[in-house]
């Protein structure tokens, strides 16, 4: 069970597995799929204050082993949204955290009309890229001051280092690292260049990277966010410091792998998974700084591969 | 929607492009219609990462035939994963007794299974294969079928009469869709029957799905309301009186 | 031909396609599989003041789609690199670029070694991740002051966008966009977390971007390198604003692929590559400015794809 | 060393594990040596994105058959690209005719080629296979070469006799290499022997080679003399009396 408290409140999550913004839906879409309640908790794709409707221009690039993804995150609004779907929200087996976008102003209002409800259990702030650290630690703040609920930052691949500490300060609860970056690549039906958010298996080399730098110098939960696609690379940002990671487009690709994932945990305390190996295997209630430290230790003597005989 | 897995029973050719899959699909993926298909993959590794849309032309018990480029090779035996059926089955009026199909520039393999339906109920049904769409090897399609071929939309000459004849009329094009192409039609039978009624003329909307369940809106059609739906809920057939059509042109200015 | 000059020196590229650091090697190596004469330039692999050994850790996690490597830099610094590579840079049938890192004190060291010698061409300067702006504008300052040779930058894949402007300032006559980033990834061998520098075809659509926001920004000439394996792919970072491209890992995965890029060329003009559309190719003469605006003008009427029948 | 391509004209399964494939190969693939081998990619994709190491174990004329384990599915007919030879020849000594090879949980593949010609010039040699490298179907090997299996090193009694007999030891393991069992041999060696000539006591190396042409410089091993060498251009076979095994180890505490 991890714990995300903020003062009296606190999003309990039964596995440390959650089904991130963008990849599920607003609710309940994937249940028709997936039993649900496998999961720790469940994102809501991105929500604003007002309206926005969805990118005019291609929004999807198929690549060699991912995917170029512009939406323009369409939704009907945190109102209209909310009365949409508040009756799936409370039917749900599993917590709802709220991903919201927007300016810091929007993000406030926003913060302000969710402390109200109640079927709302954490929100995800979607960190834009564009922000400065000073920036973050203000957003964050606004939105800090404006509610009880835990409060989960979602930042930028690129920027993830040098805003984290500015957003843990600014009241974030836990980090989600890291929102997929973006790219270009050529729409095959225009013929153009466009522009959009990349999603693949190799996200997670990346992303590894960071929550392991990032384990090591802050205090705060963090959340791995990019590329897990096997339950053995849940292993791996455990072992880098993560205390529950998301899943995202892998649930397009294979969405029997997001089952498979989740069952590799049982409630509460963590089994050795599929190829984990005895003496690398660390319990998921260690600090994450105890589990850092150990990559740099010693190594164990060498293991030749399984011969190909 | 489901997700199981499908046996590649038999492989047939039916022309140079063409070829015929016959898959043993699990229950749920029998219960397919006409309009309806699966997201698709055919290996266990992530390449390519998005499923590919595998189009149902026949259901025989627990053998599901699709229709499959023959550029891509397969192999009796294969396992593939299949997730479906996506999207609606094509909205075929109970009360439509003349059909007119128009594949632009693609395979109409889209409307095979739901022409299965109409003709068993006595619907007539004509289908037209304009430019490339020639080539797909009409003798593999039903007798009862009337075949109209045209170079381009405007040489496609029977057209007055066809679109005044027809009680519903569905166009498909290479995917996604074709909006001039859709434009071009829209116009033509707005000026031949003055009125469209509901229900009358759909376009065939196939952008990628990286879902197919609703759940990444990656694949929205905008409609002249203000409103946006999803190809893999809602669609494939949309109603081509009530799309903006002009804002569904791929990169268009307005992005 | 491309040319980049600083005051009266130039690098004169006759076809936009460079052999990247770390991929080629340190001179004629990859002479045996591929006619070098067909590259525009060849940059050495990094070369530091003071000699360096390999790493003592993994140095390959073979990836889904890539590869995570690690060497530690190995060279037995400049002074020694030049007496054993001098023959073989005067020989090379293309001009040699030395990739240069190491600190500013150590890179000022060099270049004022090399500015007496003759056999490079240009200095590359491995910009490392880990400087500001203002640090990237004095370490390129600092050598810039030091040589007549040409400068050309290789910044950081996360900072990139962040640093450019400062390392113009600094006096580099030419960007090269970008290094590849480094991540994590678990060694099959010794069951470790190990990180290092990631190559794949992935990363095209990551540095097409910064190539893009870059080339409206910044009027220096921008060398694309990252992912590129494709013919198509050049094609791409010359319409987003790139004047040359650097080729690296694909001459590992497929040496052919050097030769059917460079060959794609031809001296001086540009003729349209497999698969590139009449109306959308430019010219590589045009400046890039106009080249990425085109990209934000409307569209051409939509092409479908080719139909499967 | 040259860029190919190979045709699969024949497999053959010679036990449960193993396969035997004949390459068609070019002109420069014919000219290779025991010890060299290929770096082979069977796909124009890029998954795998390193190519592979393919073992040659016999040469006629125009053919080169290599061992591939039976996990891989491969089709007569395939074409498959071809990078090599890579790699020295192994520095079998003109004077050596006492050879010993010994396997260690690995195939002993690799030295089959090098066998060849051994046997041609009258060796005579011994192969131990250790743990699972007894599950080597040694039924395919040729005759005249003497086979000792031992469940693991310690347990190889005849040790003390075979190392002090042989003119040459060479030694294998799964790949990279296996520098606990190396260090063990050493020891072993150092103390049967005592002193150890020159070119008498190798072990193989084979680290992940991204460019297997000395550029990458991924491959390095690090000697004692503080010298390093490329695996790809100076190995496979490294004389284990100069290179320094434990600044070789995986991901050591060094790094
Ligand atoms: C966490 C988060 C928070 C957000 N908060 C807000 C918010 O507060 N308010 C809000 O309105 N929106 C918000 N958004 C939405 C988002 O920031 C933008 O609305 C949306 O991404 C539009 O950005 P863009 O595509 O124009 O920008 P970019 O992706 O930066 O691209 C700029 C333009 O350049 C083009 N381009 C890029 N690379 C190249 C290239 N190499 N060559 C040529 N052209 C290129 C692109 O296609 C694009 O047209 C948020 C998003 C996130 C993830
Ligand atoms: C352009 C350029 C310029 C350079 N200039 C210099 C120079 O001036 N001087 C110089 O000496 N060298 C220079 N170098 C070389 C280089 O900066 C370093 O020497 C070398 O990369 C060593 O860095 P590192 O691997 O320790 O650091 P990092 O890659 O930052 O990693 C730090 C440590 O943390 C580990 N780690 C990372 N992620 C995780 C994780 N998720 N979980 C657990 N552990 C993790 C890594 O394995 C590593 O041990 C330069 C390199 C470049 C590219
Ligand atoms: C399909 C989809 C997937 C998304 N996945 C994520 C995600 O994994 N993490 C995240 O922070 N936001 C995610 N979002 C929201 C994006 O991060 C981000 O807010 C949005 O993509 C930004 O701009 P764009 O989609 O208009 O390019 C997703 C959005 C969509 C539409
Ligand atoms: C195999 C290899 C490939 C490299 N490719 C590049 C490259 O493409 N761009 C670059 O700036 N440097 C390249 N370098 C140098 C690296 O960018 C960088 O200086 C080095 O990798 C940093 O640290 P590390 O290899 O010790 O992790 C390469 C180095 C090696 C060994
Ligand atoms: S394909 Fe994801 S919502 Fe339709
Ligand atoms: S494999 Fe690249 S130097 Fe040996």
């Amino acid at each position: 069970m991890l714990e995300i408290t903020a003062g009296k409140s606190a999003l309990r999550l039964s596995r440390p597995v959650i089904g991130a913004s963008g990849a599920f839906g607003f609710a309940s879409e994937y249940s028709k799929l997936i039993d649900l309640s496998l999961l720790g908790a469940l994102v809501t794709n991105p929500i604003s204050l007002r309206p926005r409707r969805a990118a005019h221009s291609t929004r999807v690039v198929p690549l060699d082993g991912g995917v170029l993804i512009h939406t323009g995150l369409p939704n009907s609004g945190i109102h209209k949204m909310h009365r949409q779907y508040a009756a799936k929200w409370r039917a749900s087996p599993i917590p709802i955290i709220m991903h919201l976008i927007g300016s810091a102003d929007d993000l406030a209002e926003c913060a302000i009309f969710l402390d109200q409800q109640s079927e709302v259990a954490a929100i995800e702030l979607g960190i834009n890229d564009t922000l400065t650290a000073r920036e973050v630690r203000a957003v964050v703040a606004t939105v800090r001051a404006r509610t009880q609920l835990p409060l989960l930052a979602k930042l930028p691949l690129y920027q993830a280092v040098n805003v984290a500490a500015a957003a843990v300060d600014g009241g974030a609860n836990a980090l989600v690292i890291a929102a997929p970056p973006r790219g270009t690549a050529r729409d095959p039906l225009s013929g153009q260049l466009v522009g959009g958010r990349l999603y693949g298996t190799w996200l997670k080399p990346l992303v590894l990277r960071l929550v392991g730098q990032l384990a090591m110098r802050l205090d705060v939960p963090l959340i791995g966010c990019g590329g897990v696609h096997h339950p053995d690379d849940v292993r791996d940002f455990l072992e880098a410091g993560a205390r529950a990671i998301q899943l995202d487009s892998v649930v397009w690709a294979r969405p029997e792998m997001v089952t498979a994932i989740a069952q590799a945990f049982s409630v509460g305390e963590l089994t050795r998974m599929a190829g984990a190996l005895a003496d690398e295997w660390r319990a998921i209630g260690e600090p994450a700084e105890r589990r850092t430290q150990l990559l740099l230790a010693p190594p164990p003597p060498s293991m030749p591969s399984p011969p190909e005989i | 929607m489901q997700q199981g897995q499908a046996i590649i029973e038999r492989i047939r050719r039916i022309s140079a492009g063409v070829q015929r899959l016959e898959l043993a699909v699990e229950k749920p993926h029998q219960a397919i219609s006409g309009g309806q298909f699966f997201l698709a993959r055919t290996d266990s590794a992530y390449g390519p990462y998005l499923r590919e849309a595998w189009l149902p032309i026949a259901v025989r018990e627990n053998v599901v035939i699709v229709e499959r480029p023959t550029r891509y090779a397969y192999l009796p035996n294969q396992v593939i994963d299949l997730l479906g059926p996506i999207g609606r089955p094509f909205p075929l009026r109970s009360s439509a007794r003349t059909l007119l199909l128009i594949a632009y520039e693609a395979t109409p393999a889209i409307f095979l299974l739901m022409l299965q339906s109409a003709l068993a109920r006595q619907c007539a049904a004509t289908l037209v294969l304009i430019g490339q769409a020639r080539r797909y090897p009409f003798e593999a399609l039903p007798p009862a079928l009337e075949v109209t071929l045209a170079e381009y939309h405007e040489r496609w000459a029977e057209r007055e009469q066809q679109i005044a004849w027809a009680d519903q009329i569905f166009a498909a094009a290479p995917p996604p869709y074709d909006i001039p192409a859709y434009l071009r039609l829209l116009e033509d039978v707005q000026r031949i029957r003055q009125a469209i009624g509901p229900e009358t003329l759909y376009g065939v909307f196939q952008p990628p799905m990286p879902c197919g369940i609703g759940a990444c809106q990656a694949c929205l059609v905008r409609l002249q309301s203000g409103d946006e739906m999803l190809a893999c809920i809602d669609g494939l057939a949309f109603d081509l009186t009530r799309v903006n059509l002009l804002q569904n042109l791929p990169n268009s200015p307005g992005a």
